[in-house]
């Protein structure tokens, strides 16, 4: 394979957007750019698995599966992530992450 | 595989039944969900056939069978301690939905401590972490509940976000998934350590150790009581189970490394969850800081490594389910009878409910590590299992904080039995199956420990590293 | 069954009786049955022990019964005696059987107040006929738990403060006790032996000296809180003052005790050499706990204090002869511990008889006392003169013991410190005949106190168990001695086996 | 061997009495207790004349001397390999002496008891008291080694302490029998001191073989040294210090006149004529040890002997409380003994001094036991402890009267009374050895005229009071008891005790020495003219005498503030400088550290409760920071 993309760059890519999800996870006010953060993260680990499996352990496919199986999971967080946030918006009228804060100490 | 099958099935035939049943006939899901599982609890007790399945992703050992009966205990007690609260008004159309979200946790955590894998791993994990996000948000007309599962859910993501790019580096550095290969590549090289904590973070998280226990608290206090005490027990004795099998299996190589990770983690743990658990007045907040202070004392026994290490771990966790469902039975019996959830409220319980205020003062005791309750016997062996391995002050340190966690359960028992107060919590009489509930927390209180067999057999089951 | 563990079964079963009682009578009769048995099973231990000594059995322990309890960690469940647990078992019996008594009269949650009591009881029991390290444990805190919810409940005064704090302490003490205990396991094997929690299999082997050295301060710190040790003494006033009158007896009766058996069968047993090494630190403590709750007796106004305080002093002298490390300072110490044990206890039932009848503990607000009820008084002066050290009775013979075997180190720095606890004679005198001088005798200060009545049966009954066994010590101490002394052999051999020398300040 | 077995029951009954009264007294007529004490003591007394006679003559070897002889002993306690307590029966010339003393002197009080304390509520109380008292000093006197000694001596201080405090609703009787108890105390634990280290340098506490010549202790001599002393010469002093204590000796004496708080023939059995001598007995007992291998020692004796005698002789002068004359007389008289033994030699006639300091002991028992059961038929008659209330008296009280005046010339010194061949011995032996001591004692011989005079004058004669109630003489249960010892004071004398009781066993020779005989008799004759002179009559004399010598009179009447220094050390010293702060220290500093431990903790607990904060960000961002903290430690920093 001549030409290719080092592999660098796509750990690069992934771990900037994993701290990005990070980022956006601790930053954003919203819950729903939040849940989205967290959607960035697991793809960035998606995008290693993907990355180490055709890379460097070109024989077996376990990368990829994991990666399937990651957004699958991913998918049935984010509806019951999202049932939760419509049930937060009942409850406190708004989606903002600071106002979620009625137990502490 | 008859655990999971099994369960599985219970759950789709309880599923069945309530497409079935008459709103008006839903309560009798409730028995025949409990005597369903029942028999499942009873069921894996029988010697199963061991082995692997999926090409090793799925491993049975009568350890991990042990491991399943262990959580199954737990959760029958609790589903007896939940008919009250699932007898009321409100919970009437969503019963089974209790009983499903709760088998379908239960069986994410069969596969996660089943697994040979980190792809089973995985999977197990979120089968039972995201149910459980429902269940906390279970009574959805409540604030309190909805922001415990709002909680809940984003901050487990983010562990899984954390961990699963752990998985990865893992991944990347060995070219496996498969908990043998990975053991047998891995090394300390630096990204491996790196991987290493970042699946360990997420572990952390699960079990609520200091400085990855934020959510514990609020989540527990949201959340049903018996939701709560679900988490504090099942869900924690199940990530204590794989994170002690795989730090074992996997991560042997890097003993040195962990067994330092455990010892700073668990000062903080014990000490923080202690801090915290000073102050509280509401008894669910407090019995979440307390479980998260009980989860710094297991990091003590996975810390030596060894069979010791293993038998004790498990043993705690079997001891803590009797002790920890026991406490939150009264509390629940109690919030259940009366609505009231704060210590003070506690006040005076012995002269007009003796048992409860028995079954509680036992409860603590054994947490709090006071002979002859099981709780000794558990806290004994974990530091003996420390001590092992040459951790004395480590040792010190933990006895010294449960001492400090003595003074606040202590706290309970002088509310109950030396506080005066003009009104005290009338006598109540709680149902049958509660009270079974609360009857076989407390026979697990007072027998597990003397009764060494229990230990013994666990011992007979339990390995070291790299088994 | 063996019959030392009918010592630990005969309360458990008469606890589960007391729950089946109905009213306050049946309860306190129930306990009385059942710790007379534990008395008269006492008796008869005592006796079968010096029998089966005359028919020339030499075992170290006697009456042994070993049963495997946790094999994984070699747990067993092992029992056994020896001149000096048979001597403290006797001791336990006496006190607990008078605690009954001088509690005859507990209205409030009567049936929990017994049973908690004789819990209590159990745990000291256990502890004294144990020979696994860790059913030694086991029991040691399962004699302190109680004390919680017998301060706390029926106690007075600030009682949560004070049940808190005692808890508390001794249990800080059992953190330390803990991390020694585990030590000596781990290092009980010295090759690739199996490991035990087996005193007698332990101490026939060497910790080696590094861990000793580790080992020894926490061992015997931990069983040093429980014994009073300076300055980690301050539970003890507190806690008694608070504690119902059966719960001070029995906690500084017996409790205590508990403390300095374990420092002497478990830390000094153990660990010798390290103990000869360290000795010189904690002998400076315990010498100051001796002078100083003497000192601290004299000012305080509180009867209890003032025997609290007094408890502090004569418990120092306890420790003080366990590190001295000779057969004689041990024998003065087990001596000690009894005589202490016998008259701490009267005076506890006493102090709780009289503020029974007067209300009030402040020895200023109260005076003639005697004329009164002389018969209290009368007990009083004895427990008084016991605990000065008067010839005749208990205590006299167990500081006499204590002060010969310390004597015997002929360096300045142990003759020294000799010298400066046996001052306490004097200052022990003088508080004793303070609160004499002020309680009972001299004119009554408070009318009311005309019509007190003198004591009840079951008082007397109570009161006069322990005048008799002080006594009996004090007039013939032989035969106890002999029986401590034999069993002190092995502990003296190994010490002396070790070729440590003691190390001295100066 | 001759079978002395017998003199077990001289301790032991009186000790039965003590148990039998103690116990079943309240429930008997008080008199039948004090009969079945009386009856005790009797036969008590009989078995000690028996004894007495049989060891001096009827079984004594001609020439052979009186040895030593163990009559019985049991193992006590065994406390090292070489050191075990016995209880037993010591018989030697002191020792039976002694015995003669004790139940001689317990007897009369007795007696004389059933009229003196006739009536009072405590009656059978007081004998069992006296039972438990004669039981101890009988079981001291008897003691075949030194600690025996000591656990007697203990007991003594107790029974001593019960009686002083008899009348225990007056805070003076109170504080008086504390006081007596707490000083005496700490005079012991200079006696254990002592025996300690005498027991550890000889491996012994046996008497026999304390004392004899190649015995351990002789071999000591030397020894270690410090401060310039020998070991051995520390333990003796350490021994004596007891001795000092339970002998009033200055200045451990300040208890003996405030336990005169004590019912009066207390005083005349404990005070005067038994108990305070066990410390010059307990220096008889020692006397060859400290003789020959501490001298040093020996000196101490003497000199405190000597000083307590001129100190309490010069205060006697100025009391007024007869009881107290007399204990300061008490005090005074036993430092001559004290200084006898001090000055004496070992063996044959250089053991005069030991001879006379015995005898002294056995004569000054019967007349000062005499004086106080004088005083206590004057006081039962008066109802006054004050001299200043009395006078005129010997109208009213004939015996009394004349029992009083020979005991009071009897401690003058006049011959043929038997105090003056004792106090020529002590005189003569000073003379020979240690001049300036012979000096204040025959300053002494003449104060102690004086004072007694003084005080028999000032009774008998002097001012007619008006009394309330005429008084009348005592019942015969009193005034017989005041024959008996008046004989005993008059004739004891004559006893041969150079014969009988010598510090070797040995019989010597001894005669008056006239130059020391006459100038002590005409020095006692001019005490007594001088007090006839101010005090048979009311006359202003005394009061000038007193003016005259200004500020020495109130010291001397002040105690020369000894009490005061006392209190100050007590009351300000070790109550204020020392107990009160180590119960601050103990509260404030020591608990306070355990308060503050979990007040720290309590603090810790709020000042932390801001990480849960309840929101979901920062929990999110301490846990990344958590990961991020580990990786940087174990990654990086590992």
């Amino acid at each position: 394979m001549t030409g290719t993309i080092p592999l660098q760059y796509f750990l690069i890519i992934s771990t900037l957007m994993f701290f990005t999800g990070i980022y956006g996870f601790l930053t954003r006010k919203n819950l729903i750019t939040m849940l989205m953060s967290i959607e960035l993260i697991l793809n960035s680990v998606n995008i290693n698995f993907v990355a180490f499996n055709r890379y460097l352990y070109p024989d077996n496919l376990h990368g990829h599966f994991f990666s399937l199986i990651v957004i699958a999971v991913a998918a049935a967080e984010a509806a019951v992530a999202i049932a939760i946030i419509i049930n937060i918006y009942r409850n406190f009228r708004s989606i903002d992450v600071d106002k979620v804060d009625e137990m502490k100490f | 595989m008859r655990h999971e099958l099994l369960l599985t099935a219970i759950a789709l035939i309880l599923l069945v039944t309530d497409i079935m049943l008459k709103p008006s006939q839903k309560p009798r899901i409730i028995p025949v969900a409990m005597v369903l599982f029942s028999i499942h609890t009873i069921a894996g007790f029988f010697p199963a056939q061991e082995g692997i399945l999926f090409g090793g992703m799925f491993r049975a050992t009568p350890l991990i069978s042990m491991m399943k009966n262990v959580l199954n205990v737990g959760v029958l007690i609790i589903l007896l301690q939940s008919y009250t609260w699932l007898m009321k008004e409100e919970n009437r159309d969503k019963m089974s939905e209790y009983f499903i979200l709760m088998f379908s946790t239960l069986i994410g955590m069969y596969f996660m401590i089943s697994s040979g894998d980190f792809l089973m791993f995985y999977l197990g994990l979120e089968t039972a972490t995201i149910p459980m996000a429902a269940l906390a948000a279970y009574t959805h007309h409540q604030t309190k509940s909805a922001e415990a599962g709002v909680k809940l859910i984003l901050s487990s993501a983010l562990s899984s976000g954390i961990l699963l790019f752990g998985l990865s580096l893992i991944y990347g550095s060995t070219g496996s998934i498969y908990f043998s290969d990975v053991a047998l590549f891995y090394g300390t090289e630096p990204m491996q350590v790196l991987a290493f904590l970042f699946f360990f973070s997420g572990m952390a998280f699960k079990i609520s150790l200091v400085p990855f226990h934020l959510w514990t608290a609020d989540v527990y206090e949201g959340s049903p009581i018996n939701v709560t005490s679900y988490f504090s027990v099942i869900s924690k004795g199940a990530a204590s189970f794989i994170l002690v099998l795989i730090l074992y299996k996997v991560f042997f190589q890097l003993i040195d490394v962990w067994q330092e990770v455990l010892y700073i983690i668990s000062i903080l743990t014990m000490v923080v969850g202690n801090l915290f658990a000073l102050r509280q007045k509401n008894m669910k907040r407090f019995l979440a800081f307390s479980s998260i202070a009980q989860a710094g004392f297991i990091l003590l026994g996975m810390i030596a490594g060894s069979q010791l290490g293993m038998t004790s771990v498990i043993y705690f966790v079997l001891v803590y389910i009797f002790s920890n469902l026991g406490a939150f039975g009264v509390v629940s019996a109690i919030e259940a009878a009366t609505g009231k959830i704060n210590m003070n409220d506690y006040d005076g319980l012995y002269i007009t409910n003796p048992k409860l205020s028995l079954l509680m003062m036992l409860a603590m005791f054994s947490l709090a590590g006071i002979p002859p309750v099981a709780g000794f016997f558990g806290k004994f062996f974990l530091f003996t299992s420390a001590a092992s391995a040459g951790y004395y002050w480590l040792v010190f340190i933990a006895v010294l904080n449960a001492t400090i966690s003595l003074y606040y359960y202590l706290m309970v028992v002088k509310a109950m039995f030396i506080n005066k107060t003009e009104t005290p919590i009338a006598t109540f009489r709680s149902d049958g199956m509660t009270r079974a509930g609360l009857i076989l927390a407390g026979l697990g209180i007072v027998v597990v420990g003397f009764w060494s067999q229990v230990y013994e057999f666990i011992n007979s089951l339990s390995v070291g590293l790299l088994y | 069954m063996n019959i030392l563990s009918l010592f630990v079964l005969i309360p458990v079963l008469t606890s589960v009786a007391i729950v089946f009682t109905k009213n306050m009578k049946q309860t306190r009769v129930a306990s009385a049955i059942g710790m007379s048995i534990q008395l008269i099973l006492a008796a008869i231990l005592v006796f079968l022990y010096l029998n089966e000594r005359q028919a020339g059995n030499t075992a170290e322990m006697l009456f042994t019964y070993d049963a495997l309890w946790f094999p994984s960690l070699n747990i067993h469940y092992a029992v056994g005696v020896d001149g000096i647990s048979v001597a403290m078992i006797a001791l336990t019996g006496v006190v607990v059987f008078a605690g009954i008594f001088a509690s005859w009269n507990m209205e409030f949650l009567t049936r929990e107040f017994f049973i908690s009591l004789i819990l209590l009881a159990t745990g000291v029991f256990g502890f004294f006929i144990s020979i696994d390290l860790f059913t030694m444990f086991l029991f040691y805190e399962v004699a302190v738990i109680p004390m919680y919810l017998l301060i706390g409940i029926w106690g007075s005064g600030p009682k949560e403060y004070s049940a808190m704090k005692l808890t508390l302490m001794l249990m800080g003490g059992s953190a330390l006790l803990m991390v020694g205990l585990l030590g000596i396991y781990f290092y009980s094997a010295p090759e690739t032996g199996i490991l035990t929690w087996n005193l007698l299999e332990i101490s026939k082997i060497n910790i080696p000296i590094e861990m000793q050295r580790f080992l020894f301060p926490f061992t015997f710190i931990g069983f040093g809180i429980l014994g009073a040790l300076f300055p980690f003494h301050t539970w003890s006033p507190d806690g008694h003052a608070s504690a119902p009158t059966a719960v001070s007896m029995l906690h500084a009766g017996v409790l205590m005790k508990l403390g300095g058996y374990g420092a002497f069968r478990v830390a000094i047993f153990l660990m010798p050499d390290a103990a000869q090494e360290q000795a010189w630190i904690f002998l400076i403590l315990t010498s100051i706990s001796v002078v100083y709750g003497a000192f601290g007796a004299i000012w305080q106004k509180d009867l209890k204090y003032i025997n609290a305080y007094s408890s502090v002093s004569h418990c120092g002298l306890v420790l003080f002869a366990v590190l001295m490390m000779n057969q004689t300072a041990f024998n003065g110490a087990i001596i000690q511990m009894i005589s202490h044990g016998l008259m701490t206890a009267l005076f506890f039932a006493l102090i709780g008889m009289i503020y029974g009848r007067t209300h009030t503990r402040m020895i200023n607000e109260m005076g003639g006392l005697m004329k009164v009820m002389p018969f209290l008084g009368v007990v009083y002066v004895i427990a008084g003169l016991a605990s000065l050290g008067l010839p005749g009775l208990s205590g006299f013979v167990a500081e006499m013991t204590i002060f010969f075997g310390a004597f015997q180190h002929t360096d300045f720095f142990h003759r020294f410190l000799t010298i400066m606890a046996t001052t306490s004679i004097v200052v022990t005198a003088v508080y004793i005949l303070r609160v004499v001088g002020i309680l009972l005798l001299g004119p009554i200060k408070n009318d009311h106190f005309l019509h007190l009545e003198d004591a009840k049966w079951h008082e007397r009954l109570s009161t006069i168990t322990l005048v008799l066994a002080i006594a009996a010590i004090g007039i013939a101490p032989l035969w106890l001695s002999d029986m401590i002394n034999v069993s002190l052999a092995p502990i003296v051999n190994k010490i002396s086996m070790t070729g440590f020398e003691f190390t001295s300040l100066f | 061997m001759i079978d002395y077995t017998y003199t077990l029951l001289i301790p032991l009954i009186p000790f039965v009495v003590f148990l039998f009264t103690g116990l079943a007294g309240h429930k008997m007529k008080p008199m039948t207790s004090g009969l079945i004490g009386t009856t005790g003591l009797f036969a008590v007394t009989i078995l000690s004349y028996l004894t007495a006679i049989r060891y001096f003559w009827t079984d004594h070897v001609e020439g052979a001397g009186y040895s030593s002889l163990k009559a019985f002993e049991i193992q006590w306690l065994h406390l090292t390999e070489k050191l075990t307590i016995n209880l037993g029966v010591l018989l030697d010339p002191i020792s039976v002496m002694m015995l003669v003393v004790v139940s001689t002197v317990s007897f009369m009080v007795h007696i004389y008891s059933l009229g003196y304390m006739k009536g009072d509520t405590g009656f059978a109380r007081f004998y069992a008291f006296l039972s438990l008292f004669t039981f101890a000093m009988l079981g001291l006197v008897l003691a075949t080694n030194i600690f025996q000694m000591y656990i007697f001596w203990e007991l003594v201080g107790v029974s001593s302490f019960l009686l002083i405090g008899f009348y225990y609703e007056k805070p003076s009787a109170v504080a008086a029998s504390k006081k007596a108890f707490i000083v005496t105390r700490f005079a012991d634990l200079g006696f254990l001191i002592g025996i300690l280290m005498l027991s550890f340098m000889t491996d012994t506490f046996d008497f026999q073989t304390l004392v004899s010549p190649t015995g351990p202790a002789m071999a000591q001599a030397g020894g270690a040294a410090f401060l310039g002393l020998s070991g051995i010469t520390w333990a003796l002093i350490f021994v004596f210090m007891g001795g000092a204590g339970k002998s009033a000796m200055f200045p451990l004496h300040i208890w003996l006149p405030d336990a005169m708080e004590g019912p009066t023939p207390v005083s005349a059995l404990i005070h005067a004529a038994t108990m305070v001598v066990a410390g010059v007995y307990l220096v008889a007992r020692l006397f060859p040890v400290y003789s020959m291998v501490a001298p040093d020692a020996l000196h101490v004796v003497a000199w405190v002997g000597g000083i307590s005698s001129l100190f309490a002789a010069i205060i006697a002068c100025t009391q007024t409380d007869i009881k107290r004359v007399l204990a300061y007389s008490t005090m005074s008289q036993i430092g001559y003994m004290m200084l006898a033994l001090g000055v004496s030699g070992y063996g044959g006639h250089d053991g005069l001094g030991f001879m006379a300091g015995n005898f002294h002991l056995f004569t000054h028992a019967m007349f000062k036991a005499l004086l106080f059961l004088g005083a206590g038929a004057i006081i039962h008659a008066v109802h006054s402890n004050d001299m200043r209330d009395m006078g005129g008296l010997r109208k009213y009280l004939p015996i009394t009267h004349i029992t009083f005046l020979i005991a009071c010339l009897t401690i003058a010194g006049l011959p043929p009374l038997s105090g003056f061949f004792s106090k020529d011995e002590i005189l003569v032996a000073a003379f020979h050895s240690n001049m300036p001591l012979f000096i204040i004692e025959f300053a002494v011989a003449g104060l102690t005229a004086f004072y007694m005079f003084r005080l028999y004058y000032s009774i008998f004669w002097g001012k007619d009071t008006h009394y309330h109630h005429t008084p009348h003489e005592a019942p015969a249960t009193m005034t017989i008891p005041l024959l008996i010892l008046a004989f005993g004071a008059v004739f004891s004398g004559f006893l041969p005790f150079h014969e009988l009781v010598t510090s070797d066993g040995l019989p010597f020779e001894a005669h008056i020495e006239y130059a020391v005989a006459i100038p002590s008799v005409l020095i006692g004759i001019l005490g007594i003219v001088i007090a006839t002179l101010m005090y048979r009559k009311v006359s202003t004399s005394p009061a000038k005498l007193a003016n005259g010598f200004g500020s020495f009179y109130t010291w001397a009447y002040h105690k020369f503030y000894m009490d005061e220094v006392y209190l100050f050390m007590t009351k300000k010293v070790i109550f204020n400088y020392i107990s009160r702060p180590v119960a601050w220290f103990d509260r404030h500093i020591v608990d306070g550290f355990m308060n503050l431990i979990a007040h720290v903790i309590e603090r810790s607990a709020y000042l932390i409760k801001g990480f849960q904060s309840g929101r979901i960000q920062q929990y999110g961002y301490v846990f990344v920071s958590g990961t991020i903290v580990l990786v940087i430690i174990f990654v990086y920093l590992w």
